[in-house]
């Protein structure tokens, strides 16, 4: 069998656990040579390992798909579900209502978040679960042969030569009108970036969105497609460079005032938005809006970190659910004692 | 034996002259949303707490205000509370539905109205009590609103006194229907008074019913189907529930919240539940089906369409072997159907639900203990077996009123199946996910987070091996497919089996049924006994799988009777389906009762009685 | 008789020294994604154009690229095209795979290979044809990708040279491949004439396989099942198909899309069609039950997971009375199951798909042409009916290729059903929606969009009456019901009769079967009777709800196997469940195949010849 | 039986088909007195009265719900049909792919869109399916009992002191987001500015969302409840005056110059808006959902027609099917003819 996964770069042999890059692989990959989806899945190996994460406290989640196999080809320490058809959503919250010690990290396509599982989607970033929502967006639906999702970009053309008639759905611009705390487009050509938006996810309290570009070579890697890796190439325009530094790293002050901008994540680490272009501040739902209505009206792709509300409460905190995971609790804390039941009883008397 | 076609129901009374105490149907007949249902509740309970056998059951429309709603309270003293046909007292408060309901009375019947309504013009055969109501609530207040809701009480006061209710009881009920609220409870006491007088002043007694204390009620509580479902989870240890509302499963898991606000939150004020209102059914089965696989004791609750919708995950919840409860508080379909009629329509279609070949183990009750009992059970089976497990309630037990005896706290430890721990691996070094280990079918598992290398697998509702890795082997599937139907065969061996009345020597005779025709029959039992010397034995379901003793019970009798409240013969048709040949040609025969009331005796003890038995008779 | 366990697949050969003419199984094991299909597809063609009976089966993983895959035709003089277990030809292409591969052959096989894979070291019971198909493409280009293309088209020449394959029809299947292509045509030549000649020069023929021209496909066609239900959907006139992507019901209507846009235009360029890629398969079965509501041929196929999801449409389907068509190419379950491979398994739970009373008329094609003829008949009892109609094929049905007698146009008009008109209602003042008028418990309907101010009605799945009105009324629910069941003996009555094969007089042993296990029962049937002697009779089902024929069929004779290819013999259930009684005991005997895998004769005739066939046996 | 729907104010006796206004009722409503829907069915009655739409070329959608219910008390002489929970949308796109010709209303309530049915929702915007989309908005589920709905704002409290603790989805933001063609908020208790967004939305050609705050007077309308008939009384901010004209009458210059606002529609009437604080247009997407957000962020409640883009083409157009409707074309052009069969087997042959 071919073995194609998380080749990491250079990096150091140990993660502060002990843990080597190795841990955190998974199964040998069976998508198509070059599939952008094991490019994610590789800087998925490599953000988990260097922000020191421990394999088993991650869930692995996905719906169907190419994209949704990935799980099985990263983290083969951890526990995956790969559930039906556009509902990795409701699975999630399902384990972290059980389990709110989880770290979960879900995967998708663009046929099962936009399609068919359109409408979790919405309520989970609704709620705010805590979750890495990472859509493998190809704008196909690679598993079945290429037929377009509702990502494709209005007239993009199949090879076959069939256009696409009806407007795209974009994710970025619904989470962000959804309320989403952690928006994020990348491109799976762009590992750094993508990296660094990882785990910046991984530092978020609450639902983390990530849209990232991720060609289908077999189905919609054609000259003329907008989701090719030639595209992407050829039009990704980051509105920052993007560095994750972590709590225990002292921020150095190792760019001009203004240059660079910096945004406190929920468990203390920092993300370090270098100023291009223009200065964008994130946090800023208002220009968000507006970067994303640029970039729908002129059709840019725009990568980076659109969006960060590191604050808000997430759906577990609402639920003022006890610290021990539900799935942990003994028998004494779930089962009141027959003097409830006695007292329950007297009150139907 | 007699071949008449139309037995009277259990111990009804054949001499109108005598007093008949404590035999008795009251049918109020009003609109929803006009506030009797507290008057109604106060009826009830005042029965119950002069210790007479009572049930309550509501027949209200799928809407919110304004339309028909009947409320019936049968008070018998040999313990019969199934639906029966004959009303007694009619309290008709509806002016859309009068002229009907006062029409289908049987002759002598009461009918209770507001003065004015004029409905003893119809008919010269009943007994007509006009009062009223209206005037009489309106010496207490002039505010409109409030003189309509306590004109409700004032029919209280107006049959109590008509049948010798005591007051003390009817006292004691309105304190316990408005508990701890002074001044609605003072109202409500003078609204009875005053109706009560009004009586003692202005009408004479001539009708024959009466009702007078008895003792069958010591240590009972008057409780709903649903109610008693929660409690049991909640004693089940439920800690996530996840849900859609929908008639008539919400009410399930809003009392179950309630109950585990005030049950199940720790001395810091957290809780160790999670309630989740679901965006829709999908979800919700989405999320007890995740919640069960890392670990938590996860239900959900939905009635029909929430079935339907629920299809595609509870067949991942099947071949990836993960456990959650569901409830399905039948209604009738198909479709929307009748949303707040009762039925057991979805028998074939919940335990064969999703594609390909699937199984699922339902648990039948019968009674609000059952839906106690079943309630924690339900999980216990869910972890032990690794699979969903329903159970098939339905609107009659789930959303109606029934005494019972108290709760049996659970008798055992929760059953949390077959998990390893970190711990179990440190010992073991690795584990295969869907290996039979132990000849019963059921592999082991462990929960995500668990801290050990060899802890984690992959679940999935695609092909899978023993070691749960990706496969498309022709023999890996079909030796997997072949354990989960070895699992369904230890579960046949554990689940609750089935409850037998057999005369000795066993009647030639006998009945099958399940969940709420459960009282009917035996109402309808008694009387076949009683008015026609025909002894029926009864066997009663209680899971799915279907237990071997049924083939006992139907091995050596003439007739059996398959009782189904469903158009098709769905319990028939499964029993045909399981057992084939090795059922007795010519024994089984269908009684189907659809209409989306609850089962009365009669259809019962009329289609037995009516039935050709056969050599002999 | 015999009891033997192992006859042989019919007609194979005994002797391996004479010359095997056209009986031959070719196995392709290939990698996906490695573009060998083109060649597989020319290497079918040309034995079919030589006149010889063939079937192409494809087994391919659930992934698009890289994995193995087995491609395999088989030819036989006989006509028998059911899968075969034993494989005569292998053309191993996987390293993955090519050691189990060579491993399952039976003693006397013979593989092809790329030369250097090692592969004749493994056996030396087997003849090994090894030849350096990647150099040999090598001399036709070096660009890498075509070289590993045209290498396929290499051992098409290798195994025409083999097995004396008519070089003419080798080229012209090249060309209708290629069809157009000048370039590719010519290429594809050079390639197969260098593996001919790689034979001649450096193989000697050491097997006896060989095969010869034939008369047997005159006017024959070779074509998919989907490709065969999409011409006859269009034929039938569909006019709204509404689709979510899933194998392997995709292809259906991607083809139509295909076969919709080339005939279904008209000369402005309009289309007299709509076909949309829904949201999901909620959305798809919606669209296509509004479209049937409001008077379009609609339409609607999926498999497994989206048959699930369709469920509470497809009931509101069936109470509220609407025409659509569902087609369902099975692929094993439960839940995503193997994608890739064929069953039979949601027999029941389509049948009563749905919660609440619901049954659903399904059409069972066995062929090609039969796709074509219930795709257009689909339509006519859909509209006849009043409801949804399923048509249950399967992935080796719908994705293999099959050799067929071209389809026969219809040879009726359509049938529209009972619709009034404007006109009508001009004539007749009024209608009730759900009457029924003329006693076959059909009711008539109106389209939206009728100018009569009488045609409209409002359409629900909640309780209605004769008149469509909303209604709680027990008894307008139970006629609404009852008349349903009605219609549905109405559809029994109408729907294609089981195709019965009895022997004169008929046989003690009989089998009953639907669908694709139609190839392997017939074949089976040969081969008991002339190696066993042992006769069997055959049913067809071509239907749901089952023709009464079936009890005709079973009555009288001493056992009759009924073919499941799913784990719980869901056919056999079906049979029990609705004709229970009326089947006479200890006849039906249950055999399934659930492997994933299309049904083989050996599997039939193995089982009914060890079987124990009684008296006198 | 109480009658209680459909009182509509002065009007002419007959409108240019010479129907009068009871051509244009349904059965007596079953609902709650005083329930907003009943109030949307009143209006809904007027708007097709006065835009002289023939009943029988009309077909009524809903899902499940009270506000489901109420095509049964309006248009008593259209098909309709009231079908499952949260599948309107796909029953009107089935409709109207057989039936191009229908003009479709479909009814759905916030529990039925937001919640069950945000998929189909988002799915039929993208489509631009020619329908009326009435979203019966109170915030709960009126005939379940009262359970908060998705739209329920955040910190919400019901009667029974229960908190809503997630933020609510804006049909209209989504709307917008997703490239719907006309998008209105509009208020129960405002008759005259809801008749004008539905005669609009009547001239409109691809999907008019109109979300409808209609009080539940059994559940959601208590002192304190954001969803109530005092609070929509109290906050609504119309964005401008609104006006139908027709196309068949002529349009008067009856404002100053500046103070008004004229949007043609598909079908050649006109939208008049008359200014109120601001000089809003409707035509401008980047103005619509800063305004959106305004509201948003700002929980302000903004009626009239927020969005229209008049010119788009629906879905229908991109199908190119031919004008006689599907579902009318004879046999002869549904079936090709033997030929086609003989041609097509020939080439498989
Ligand atoms: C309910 C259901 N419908 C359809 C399918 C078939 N199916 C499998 S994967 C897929 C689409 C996958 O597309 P996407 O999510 O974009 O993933 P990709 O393969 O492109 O990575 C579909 C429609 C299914 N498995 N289940
Ligand atoms: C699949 C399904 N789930 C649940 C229900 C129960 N149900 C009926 S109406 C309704 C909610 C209605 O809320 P909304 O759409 O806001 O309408 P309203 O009654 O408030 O007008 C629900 C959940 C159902 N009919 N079908
Ligand atoms: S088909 Fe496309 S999405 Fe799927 S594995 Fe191949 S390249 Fe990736
Ligand atoms: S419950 Fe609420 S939404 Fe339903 S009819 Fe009554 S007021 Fe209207
Ligand atoms: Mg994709
Ligand atoms: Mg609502």
């Amino acid at each position: 069998m071919r073995k194609r996964t998380a080749r990491v770069r250079r990096r150091p042999r140990a993660n502060r656990l002990g843990l080597s890059a190795r841990d955190y692989r998974g199964k040998p990959s069976t998508l198509c040579k070059g599939c952008g989806h094991d490019a994610i899945s590789s800087q998925l190996i490599r953000a988990f390992f260097e922000s020191d994460i421990r394999p088993h406290q991650v869930a692995k989640l996905s719906g169907i798909g190419c994209s949704s196999k990935t799980p099985a080809y990263f983290l083969g320490q951890s526990h995956g579900f790969n559930s039906v058809h556009g509902r990795m959503p409701s699975v999630a919250t399902g384990a972290m209502l059980a389990n709110r010690k989880l770290i979960a990290v879900g995967v998708s396509g663009d046929g099962d978040t936009a399609s068919i599982g359109i409408g979790q989607f919405v309520h989970l970033v609704r709620r705010n679960v805590p979750l890495i929502y990472i859509v493998e967006n190809n704008g196909v639906y690679g598993l079945t042969k290429g037929q377009f999702s509702a990502t494709a970009d209005e007239n993009a053309k199949l090879r076959s030569g069939e256009v696409n008639r009806l407007p795209n759905i974009d994710l970025c611009g619904m989470a962000v009108e959804l309320g989403a705390t952690y928006v994020a487009r990348s491109f799976a050509g762009d590992p750094k970036q993508l990296v660094a938006l990882l785990r910046g996810a991984l530092a978020h309290s609450g639902t983390a969105v990530l849209d990232i570009l991720s060609p289908c070579v077999t189905f919609n890697n054609h000259p003329g497609s907008t989701k090719s890796y030639t595209w992407g190439k050829d039009n990704e325009e980051p509105i920052h460079l993007l560095d994750f530094v972590p709590e225990f790293e002292q921020i150095e002050v190792e760019y001009e005032e203004g240059q660079s901008r910096d945004v406190q994540l929920h468990d203390g680490s920092w993300i370090r938005l270098r100023k291009l272009d223009q200065d964008y501040d994130p946090t800023n739902r208002r220009a968000a809006r507006e970067l994303m209505l640029d970039a729908q009206e002129n059709n840019r792709f725009l990568t980076g970190l659109l969006y960060v509300d590191p604050d808000k409460p997430t759906f577990l905190d609402t639920l003022e659910m006890t610290d021990t995971p539900l799935a942990h609790l003994e028998e004494s804390r779930l089962r009141p004692p027959p003097e409830a039941l006695d007292r329950i009883v007297a009150s139907y008397q | 034996m007699s071949n008449s076609s139309a037995l009277a129901e259990a111990a009804s009374p054949e001499v109108r002259e005598r007093p008949i105490v404590n035999d008795l149907t009251i049918q109020v007949a009003t609109v929803n949303g006009s506030g009797s249902q507290s008057s109604n509740l106060v009826l009830l309970r005042s029965l119950f707490r002069m210790g007479i056998p009572v049930g309550g059951k509501n027949l209200f429309p799928s809407n919110i205000a304004g339309l028909p709603t009947w409320f019936t309270i049968r008070a018998n003293r040999d313990g019969w509370v199934a639906r029966r046909r004959r009303v007694d007292y009619l309290v008709a408060l509806n002016p859309q539905t009068a002229a009907r309901d006062v029409r289908g009375l049987e002759p002598g019947a009461v009918v209770v109205y507001q003065a004015g309504m004029r409905l003893e013009r119809q008919r010269d055969d009943l007994v007509f009590y006009p009062a009223p109501l209206q005037d009489l609530a309106g010496e207490i207040t002039r505010e409109v609103r409030l003189r309509k809701l306590l004109a409700n009480m004032v029919y209280v006061g107006v049959l109590g006194e008509l049948l010798s209710i005591a007051p003390e009881a009817v006292d004691a009920s309105i304190a316990a229907q408005f508990r701890g609220k002074k001044t609605a409870i003072a109202l409500n006491h003078r609204a009875v008074r005053i109706g009560a007088r009004y009586v003692r002043e202005n009408l004479r007694k001539r009708d024959p019913h009466t009702v007078a204390p008895m003792d069958r009620n010591e240590g009972k509580i008057l409780i709903d189907g649903n109610a008693a479902a929660a409690l049991g989870a909640m004693f089940g240890g439920a800690s996530v529930a996840t849900w859609y509302p929908i008639t008539p499963s919400s009410s399930l898991v809003e009392q179950l919240e309630k109950f585990l606000r005030r049950h199940r939150r720790e001395e810091d004020g957290k809780s160790t539940f999670a309630v989740v209102q679901a965006e829709d059914e999908l979800a919700a089965v989405g999320m007890a089906l995740a919640a069960g696989w890392a670990g938590a004791r996860a239900m959900t609750a939905t009635s029909g369409p929430g079935i339907s919708l629920m299809s595609e995950f509870v067949g991942l919840g099947y071949y990836a072997e993960i456990p959650a409860v569901i409830w399905n508080i039948q209604r009738v379909g198909p479709s929307t159907g009748l949303p707040t009629r009762t039925a057991q329509g979805d028998v074939l279609s919940t335990y064969a639900l999703s594609h390909g070949d699937t199984r699922h183990v339902c648990l039948l009750p019968a009674s609000t203990a059952e839906c106690f009992e079943f309630g924690w059970r339900a999980f216990d089976y869910a972890e032990r077996l690794q699979t969903p497990v329903f159970v098939l309630s339905d609107l009659d037990l789930g959303m109606n009123i029934w005494a019972t005896d108290p709760f049996q706290y659970p008798d055992r430890p929760m059953d949390r199946g077959k998990v390893l721990t970190a711990e179990d691996l440190r010992r073991t070094g690795s584990f295969q996910r869907y290996a039979d280990v132990d000849g019963d079918g059921i592999p082991w598992r462990t929960l995500p987070g668990t801290d050990h290398p060899a802890a984690a697998y992959f679940t999935r509702g695609s092909g899978h091996d023993e070691s749960a890795e990706y496969t498309e082997s022709e023999e890996a599937y079909v030796r997997v497919m072949e354990r989960l139907a070895r699992k369904f065969e230890t579960a046949r061996s554990i689940l609750p089996e089935p409850v037998i009345h057999a005369a000795d020597p066993p009647s030639e005779i006998g009945i099958i049924g399940f969940g709420t025709s459960d009282p009917a029959i035996e109402e309808a039992r008694v009387t076949l006994r009683e008015q026609a010397g025909i002894e029926v034995d009864y066997l009663r379901l209680r899971a799915l799988p279907l237990s071997p003793r049924v083939l006992d019970f139907v091995a050596g009798r003439r007739t059996v009777v398959v009782m189904d409240q469903n158009r098709d013969a769905q319990l028939l048709q499964l029993l045909r389906a399981e057992f084939g040949d090795r059922l007795p040609a010519g024994v089984l025969k269908s009684l189907r009762h659809f209409n989306g009331l609850p089962l009365d005796a009669r259809t019962v003890s009329d289609f037995i009685a009516a039935m050709d038995l056969g050599v002999g008779a």
